[in-house]
């Protein structure tokens, strides 16, 4: 009798195990009085874990006003970390849409990891509002009817800034970027403008994601001398660039006329008066004056203090497209024709003013802006400068 | 002619035991074919990291061959069917192209390798696999770069790929337990054991190791084909060293002598990681507490002590 | 032509030259023997031979074919077998499957993959030749240390060598596994040349056709047995200078406290079992003298003293108190120092920072000063690199290194190994000018004569056990002769 | 072209002695306690974390730089007698063992500073330019490769003066023998554990403002500190020293003029060096 149960316990036990593991999977079917459930996928760990966080407070700020309700059903959040890697970011999507069922996906901070969920997402027929990622194509030749951008395309950003460097700043520019899809297509939008301005390109370097020392390309601007830097960087290399940038006394001889990711507050609270001065162009600035900015600012500073950013604007924009459309079908997701059409109706009244998800390209219209770093209220933020007028991208 | 011999040479009668406790750890992989998702999913991933763990334990238990650059097969062979697909390649050549590959890369970095002895073995192996890590990273043009190289436009039916895995999981068990027995086999234990005797009997020890890194990385360069078919992307992240880590901890916690160890540690690696990182990202500090478990108290491993608790004591080799 | 032949092969390890212009010849099917004591240089030409060390100047022959510069693997595809000194086997593999391998890798079989390893009647035919038989499915590692020796053989034996290289074969076996393993080499057939390296001159001689004799990196004496036992050079190198010289003459009677003392004590290397029972006491102010030839356990006995080899049973005390266990710095810090065999000095290091590290934290009568006074050939070289010195320098320097730890008892392991006369008869003269100065001395020397002229009580070590003990005086002709080989 | 030239030869020295610091430390607990610390990284980003957050909280980047290594040092001494002595003379298990302790610190670490990046500030009287003529060179990197300078002098003078240097000497190329002059190796090889695990906290204290610090780092550095030990030998300080150089002079330029295949160059020299000589340009055969 020994042997035998024995046998048993054990191939139970292995049984055991793999429930264990599987029970976490819960296969509940969506009903009325089930909670929203919202898959957010962000960067909460590497180069991008702040872009991810301030995101992630956006929404739930959003969220408080209208104390997680849209249209009568409570909204859940289940979150997961990207880890600034495409691979990882697509396992995670493929967990929530499988395992923990859930109606809506929203985040995506890498462009790479937009397009390698771009497909998943479109088979699964899942919903998806990229609140952050900027990768063009999203919105363009890999368009989906599931994927609906309420942030900014590469493109957009950047293509208004190449006329107004030329005017403003210098003719000669070195072109500094990431490598990688965000930062070449922002590169390619600012040449596109900066070139017809009559621009020219001193040097275009691109450097690795994620890295640790700027030396090596600081040395390089120093010794091209250019009178001015078009930057596409953001989270960890924007600090450690700036940072370098006053260390080697750049920002005494060279202009800096950046993407606004790296102006962004998040950057500039690492930096300190070192960027004071530097030109970016944005969608979003802290100074422009529309009541939904001033209600944003206020409510940001009570709830986490220090200074808001543009990433906590994009997080708040998302979960207000995502709740006015929610409301538009009265809380049923179920029928996924009618929930994409709210999507391409949603209005939001964003902190940045004018934007509207334009039905044909699922990409926010918007206006962009030109600001500078400056200390405003006690704080170092940006300052506007100029209205470069409202961008739509050409969808093509 | 070898009666003088009886009980040495007959196919050893294994245990019930034992037989049972493998048969129940392949029904085990079978059964996610019954849900389909997320735990089918898990399942074919830890078939996959299973047959680069037997490779490893293959080399580690057996062959006392520490390779900390296993992670570089993985990429080249998932890179090999990435890249073969995306040239239109049919899916039959990528899957061949993909050990083809590996090995290759075997022979090249074993040629460095083998010339040191003893724990400058692991170094190198770690530096030549980041040497691949770094050359898939940069590589932009070939390899997609930081974004990675996605085969969405293939989609491979999950239940024929699993099954495909665990099948390639069980056939290359059973043919390196056979090598083991063969003298191919036996010589690259008697190596382990004493190279200088060996050499001294005449056995080119240098090329013999070199012949069975190179059929590893060729098992784990197929293990990285499945890989990237299964996960349909294939990312630099996966070449770092960290992934040959962690393939070294499923030997060790199955246990690396054996092959089944190696097996059953990536199982059990697997499915305890997706759990543990469901609920905290510090995934890293849990392995690396089994890690230290394992080195201190489960030395040769868990599967061992589970198949001589069964085994009634003569636990197979 | 000869099966095998070494042509004018030296050897030099940085300063130290191993071998110089060593020439030898074996005709086939001859048994050849290589004598010499430790240090002669025996086991590097031995490696030579075998291809596992590459010689600085000259060439190997084997059947005519040159084999020096070619890796051990090409060397033993090309007939010759050989044995390992700590006999290796594959442990984890059965006796069977060791023989099989051994056999497979001689017919260039190894890499087969295809059918499983299976005993062959070659291999059933050499395990019943060495009556290792019925132990063929033991694992390797639980064989005893002989039946270890007598697989080694096997495995030689079953790859049908040209030529076979056997590395001290006798060593570390007490009585019947001694006879056993000596007339299974015997017996060994005619056609097979041998080449034995053994410390044990009588077995040696009793096999050998010819015997060659090493010292000191240089064949001194070449010829059959007999010859070679009258010829008075090797007589000097086992016996020493027959000169006559005062014999240490304290008075025993004298009531003296124990310095050290070894009671019953067992140790070896691993499953080699080398010291059986030994016992043996040094009291305070003598020199005692532990003779024996090679090989008979005397570095083992003084390396078990200092904790360097695990005491495997019987127990050590130093003035009453047993060590146990004790690692070799707790005895150092009790008073022990060693004079290790082959001087020892440190890579990288000056005459100056040995002695200094070894005087450091030990206060006592030994300091720098008086101990260069002792040596003032070290006072002229305290800057040169210790591993830069001559031989006798650096036995200077490691007794220097000695004295300077203050010790209650100083163990020397064969001082005079590889020494000129004249440097021998200078550690003579350091032994009794410690003996003046009241210092205790346990001596394990191999040239009697020296040991006889400074020892006041005289052990005689055979095949690890003490076969006889007392003073020197009455230390015969026929004791000497009976226990030594003289 | 010049400028450029000398400014990226500066940033390569400073990068070379930070890794200096770090193969040092490596260099000598392998060539005594015969341990490869695979968790010199995570040692290294340990001193660089507590460095900042000691800085933050004492207001002195002085007074961490002197304290920190003491902290780092002691959980290296605590980690050899509680963790690694059980494993004695087994080197698989023990390398494999501070494999494990490297993730395990490197998420503690995670866990407790966060997981974004950090880029520390160097000290008031560090930051900023130093105008010399044409040149504007940051001072920082100038006072990491001072620090490296001045550690190497000082190492190697307790190695060949101090009787403890001596005995780290002797037991490096014969325990046995150093043992049985009333050294003992077990407490040599921890001061030796607790002075290499000293040295990567002292890395990472300097070379915080240098290199940013993010998750990931730690097996960076380890990666690093290996090459360096492979390139320049084990076993002599100077080993460890002109093969840091090196690496810093391949990454530097590399990073220079061919960024794409920076690492690349590394891993290509790496294996140069060991086709030519396996036991490295200084490494003794022996070790």
């Amino acid at each position: 009798m020994g042997r035998i149960n024995r046998r048993q316990v054990v191939k139970a036990g292995l049984g055991v195990i793999g429930l264990a593991a599987s029970s976490k999977f819960s296969f509940a079917v969506a009903q009325r009085e089930e909670p929203l459930r919202i898959g957010v996928v962000l960067s909460y760990s590497g180069p991008y874990a702040r872009l991810g966080q301030e995101i992630t407070r956006g929404m739930e700020l959003y969220l408080e006003r209208v104390n997680l309700q849209a249209g009568g059903r409570r909204i859940q959040l289940l979150k997961e970390d990207e880890e600034a890697d495409p691979a990882v970011a697509l396992r995670k999507v493929r967990k929530l849409v499988e395992q923990d069922r859930v109606d809506l996906l929203a985040g995506i901070i890498l462009s790479s990891s937009a397009y390698a969920i771009r497909d998943y997402v479109n088979e699964k027929q899942i919903p998806l509002i990229i609140a952050n990622a900027f990768a063009n194509g999203i919105t363009r030749e890999r368009r989906s009817p599931y994927i609906f951008r309420t942030s900014i395309s590469s493109w957009q950003q950047h293509y208004p800034m190449g006329a107004w460097v030329v005017k403003n700043i210098g003719k000669k520019v070195f072109l500094l970027a990431l490598d990688y899809a965000f930062g070449k297509e922002a590169t390619a939008a600012f040449k596109e403008s900066f070139l017809q301005a009559g621009g020219e390109v001193v040097a275009e370097v691109y450097s690795p994601l994620g890295s640790t020392d700027y030396s090596a390309v600081i040395s390089r601007i120093a010794a091209a001398r250019p009178e001015g830097v078009h930057a596409v960087l953001s989270g960890s290399d924007a600090v450690i660039f700036m940072r370098q940038f006053a260390q080697f006394g750049l920002n005494r001889t060279v202009q800096l006329a950046v993407s606004g990711e790296v102006t962004d507050e998040t950057v500039l609270e690492a930096i300190g008066e070192a960027a004071l001065g530097a030109k970016s162009g944005n969608h979003w600035v802290y100074t422009l004056n529309n009541t939904a900015n001033k209600e944003f600012i206020q409510a940001y500073r009570k709830k986490y203090g220090g200074v808001p950013n543009h990433f906590a604007v994009r997080g708040y924009d998302a979960m207000q497209f995502i709740v006015n459309a929610v409301q538009d079908v009265q809380g049923d997701v179920s029928n996924k024709r009618k929930l994409l059409e709210a999507f391409k109706r949603a209005k939001i009244i964003s902190p940045r003013g004018f934007v509207q998800m334009d039905p044909e390209t699922n990409n926010a219209t918007q206006r962009v802006y030109a600001r500078e770093v400056a200390r405003v209220d006690g704080l170092i933020t940006n300052k506007l400068i100029a209205d470069l007028g409202i961008i739509r991208d050409p969808g093509k | 002619m070898m009666g003088w011999l009886p009980q040495v040479v007959r196919l050893r009668k294994i245990h019930p035991g034992v037989l049972a406790l493998r048969a129940s750890l392949i029904g085990f992989l079978l059964l996610p074919l019954a849900f389909k998702g997320y735990f089918l999913y898990l399942a074919t991933e830890a078939a996959l990291l299973g047959l680069a763990a037997v490779a490893l334990s293959f080399l580690l238990g057996h062959g006392g061959i520490p390779s900390l650059g296993q992670a570089a097969f993985l990429g080249l062979g998932g890179y090999a069917v990435g890249l073969a697909i995306r040239e239109g390649l049919p899916l039959g050549l990528g899957l061949l192209l993909a050990p083809v590959v590996a090995g290759a890369y075997g022979i090249l970095s074993g040629l460095f390798v083998f010339r040191t002895q003893g724990i400058f073995v692991l170094m190198l192996t770690l530096a030549f696999g980041q040497m691949v890590y770094s050359a898939a990273y940069k590589w932009t043009s070939l390899t997609g770069g930081d974004d990675g190289l996605s085969l969405s436009q293939l989609s491979v039916n999950p239940v024929f790929l699993h099954v495909g895995a665990v099948s390639a999981l069980a056939v290359a068990i059973s043919i390196l337990r056979y090598l083991l027995r063969t003298p191919y086999g036996k010589t690259f234990e008697a190596i382990r054991q004493s190279e200088e005797k060996a050499r001294s009997l005449g056995i080119a020890a240098f090329w013999h190791k070199l012949l069975a890194y190179t059929v590893a990385a060729a098992l784990t360069g197929l293990a990285g084909g499945g890989l990237a078919l299964h996960r349909t992307f294939v990312s630099p992240h996966d070449l770092f060293w960290l992934t040959s880590v962690v393939l070294m901890v499923m030997v060790l916690l199955g246990g690396s002598r054996g092959l089944w160890g190696g097996a059953f540690g990536a199982i059990l690696y697997t499915f305890i990681q997706a759990w543990v990182s469901s609920f905290t990202e510090l995934w890293g500090l849990f392995v690396g507490l089994l890690l230290i478990f394992t080195v201190l108290f489960a030395r040769e491993g868990l599967w061992p002590i589970l198949e001589r608790r069964l085994g009634g004591g003569n636990a197979g080799p | 032509m000869p099966a095998l032949k070494v042509e004018r092969v030296s050897k030099a390890f940085g300063g130290l030259l191993a071998l110089a212009e060593v020439d030898l010849e074996v005709a086939p099917g001859e048994r050849r023997a290589v004598i010499g004591p430790n240090g002669a240089g025996k086991s590097t030409l031995f490696k030579i031979i075998a291809g596992e060390l590459q010689p600085t100047r000259g060439r190997v022959y084997l059947q005519g074919r040159p084999v020096s510069g070619l890796p051990q693997e090409r060397v033993a595809r090309m007939g010759l077998a050989r044995t390992f000194q700590k006999s290796t086997a594959f442990g984890e593999l059965t006796v069977w499957e060791n023989v099989a391998l051994a056999w497979k890798a001689a017919r260039g079989q190894e890499r087969d993959f295809l059918n499983p390893l299976v005993p062959e009647e070659e291999v059933r035919a050499v395990l019943e030749r060495v009556a290792l038989l019925p132990r063929a499915e033991e694992k390797a590692g639980n064989l005893s240390h002989g039946e270890k020796r007598q697989l080694e053989i096997a495995m030689a034996l079953v790859q049908k060598p040209q030529v076979l290289l056997l590395d001290e074969p006798l060593a570390g076996l007490s009585g019947a596994e001694r006879e056993r393993m000596g007339c299974l080499i015997r017996e060994l057939d005619r056609n097979t040349t041998v080449l034995l390296v053994e410390h044990d001159l009588d077995y040696a001689l009793a096999f050998a056709d010819r015997v060659a004799v090493l010292h000191y990196g240089q064949i001194v004496a070449e010829g059959t047995p007999e010859a070679i036992r009258e010829n008075p050079v090797v007589q000097e190198i086992y016996v020493g200078k027959p000169e006559e010289a005062p014999r240490g003459n304290l008075d025993s009677s004298a009531s003296r406290p124990k310095v050290l003392e070894a009671v019953g004590i067992s140790a070896g290397y691993g499953s080699m079992r080398v010291l059986h029972q030994v016992s043996l006491e040094v009291n305070q102010g003598e020199v005692v003298a532990l003779l024996g030839r090679n090989g008979m356990g005397k570095t083992t006995l003084m390396s078990t003293l200092m904790g360097l080899l695990p005491l495997q049973k019987g127990e050590v005390r130093l003035e009453g108190r047993p060590l146990g266990l004790l690692p070799p710095y707790a005895r150092a810090e009790l008073g022990l120092a060693l004079v290790p065999q082959g001087r020892q000095m440190f890579e990288g290091l000056t005459v100056e920072k040995e002695l200094r590290m070894a005087a450091w934290g030990r206060k006592g009568t030994w300091t720098m000063e008086r101990v260069l006074d002792v040596f003032p050939r070290l006072g002229e070289r305290l800057k040169t690199p210790s591993r830069a010195l001559s031989g006798g320098e650096q036995q200077m320097v490691a007794i220097a290194r000695a004295l300077l730890r203050n010790p209650r008892i100083v163990l020397m392991d064969e001082p005079t190994e590889g020494l000129s006369p004249l440097m021998v008869r200078q550690v003579a003269e350091v032994v009794r000018a410690l003996k003046a100065e009241g210092e205790t001395v346990l001596l394990a020397e191999q040239n009697v004569k020296m040991a006889l002229s400074v020892a006041d009580r005289v052990y005689i070590l055979e095949h690890g056990e003490i076969v006889w003990e007392g003073r020197p005086q009455e230390a015969t002709g026929a004791i000497l002769h009976r226990y030594l080989g003289l | 072209m010049a400028l450029l030239l000398l400014i990226q030869l500066l940033n390569s020295l400073a990068f070379g002695m930070l890794l200096f610091l770090l193969a040092l430390g490596l260099s000598l607990i392998f060539g005594v306690a015969r341990v490869v610390n695979l968790a010199h990284g995570a040692f290294y980003l340990l001193g660089a974390y507590l460095g900042l957050a000691l800085t933050q909280a004492l207001g002195s980047f002085w007074v961490s730089l002197l304290l920190v290594p003491l902290l780092v040092g002691l959980l290296g001494v605590s980690v050899e007698r509680l963790l690694l002595r059980g494993l004695h003379g087994r080197e698989l298990e023990q390398v494999l063992l501070t494999i494990g302790l490297g993730f395990v610190l490197a998420d503690l670490l995670r866990a407790w500073f966060g997981a974004s990046i950090r880029s520390v500030p160097p000290p008031a009287e560090l930051s900023g330019p130093l105008i010399l003529g044409p040149l504007i060179y940051p001072k920082y990197p100038l006072f990491v490769l001072a620090t490296g300078l001045l550690l190497f002098l000082l190492v190697r003078l307790i190695l060949a003066r101090t009787p403890f240097g001596i005995q780290v000497r002797a037991v490096t190329t014969d325990p046995a023998m150093a043992s049985s002059l009333g050294i003992r190796p077990t407490r040599v090889s921890l001061a030796t554990f607790g002075l290499g695990s000293a040295l990567a906290g002292l890395g990472g204290v300097v070379g915080a403002p240098l290199i940013a610090l993010a998750p990931g780092l730690d097996a960076q550095m380890t990666l690093f500190a290996l090459i360096v030990v492979v390139i320049g030998g084990l076993g002599r300080i100077e080993g460890a020293f002109f093969g840091a150089l090196l690496v810093g002079f391949v990454d530097g330029f590399g990073r220079l003029f061919f960024p794409q295949v920076a690492m690349f160059l590394i891993f290509a020299l790496m294996a140069l060096v060991l086709a030519l000589r396996p036991e490295g340009l200084l490494g003794r055969r022996g070790t």
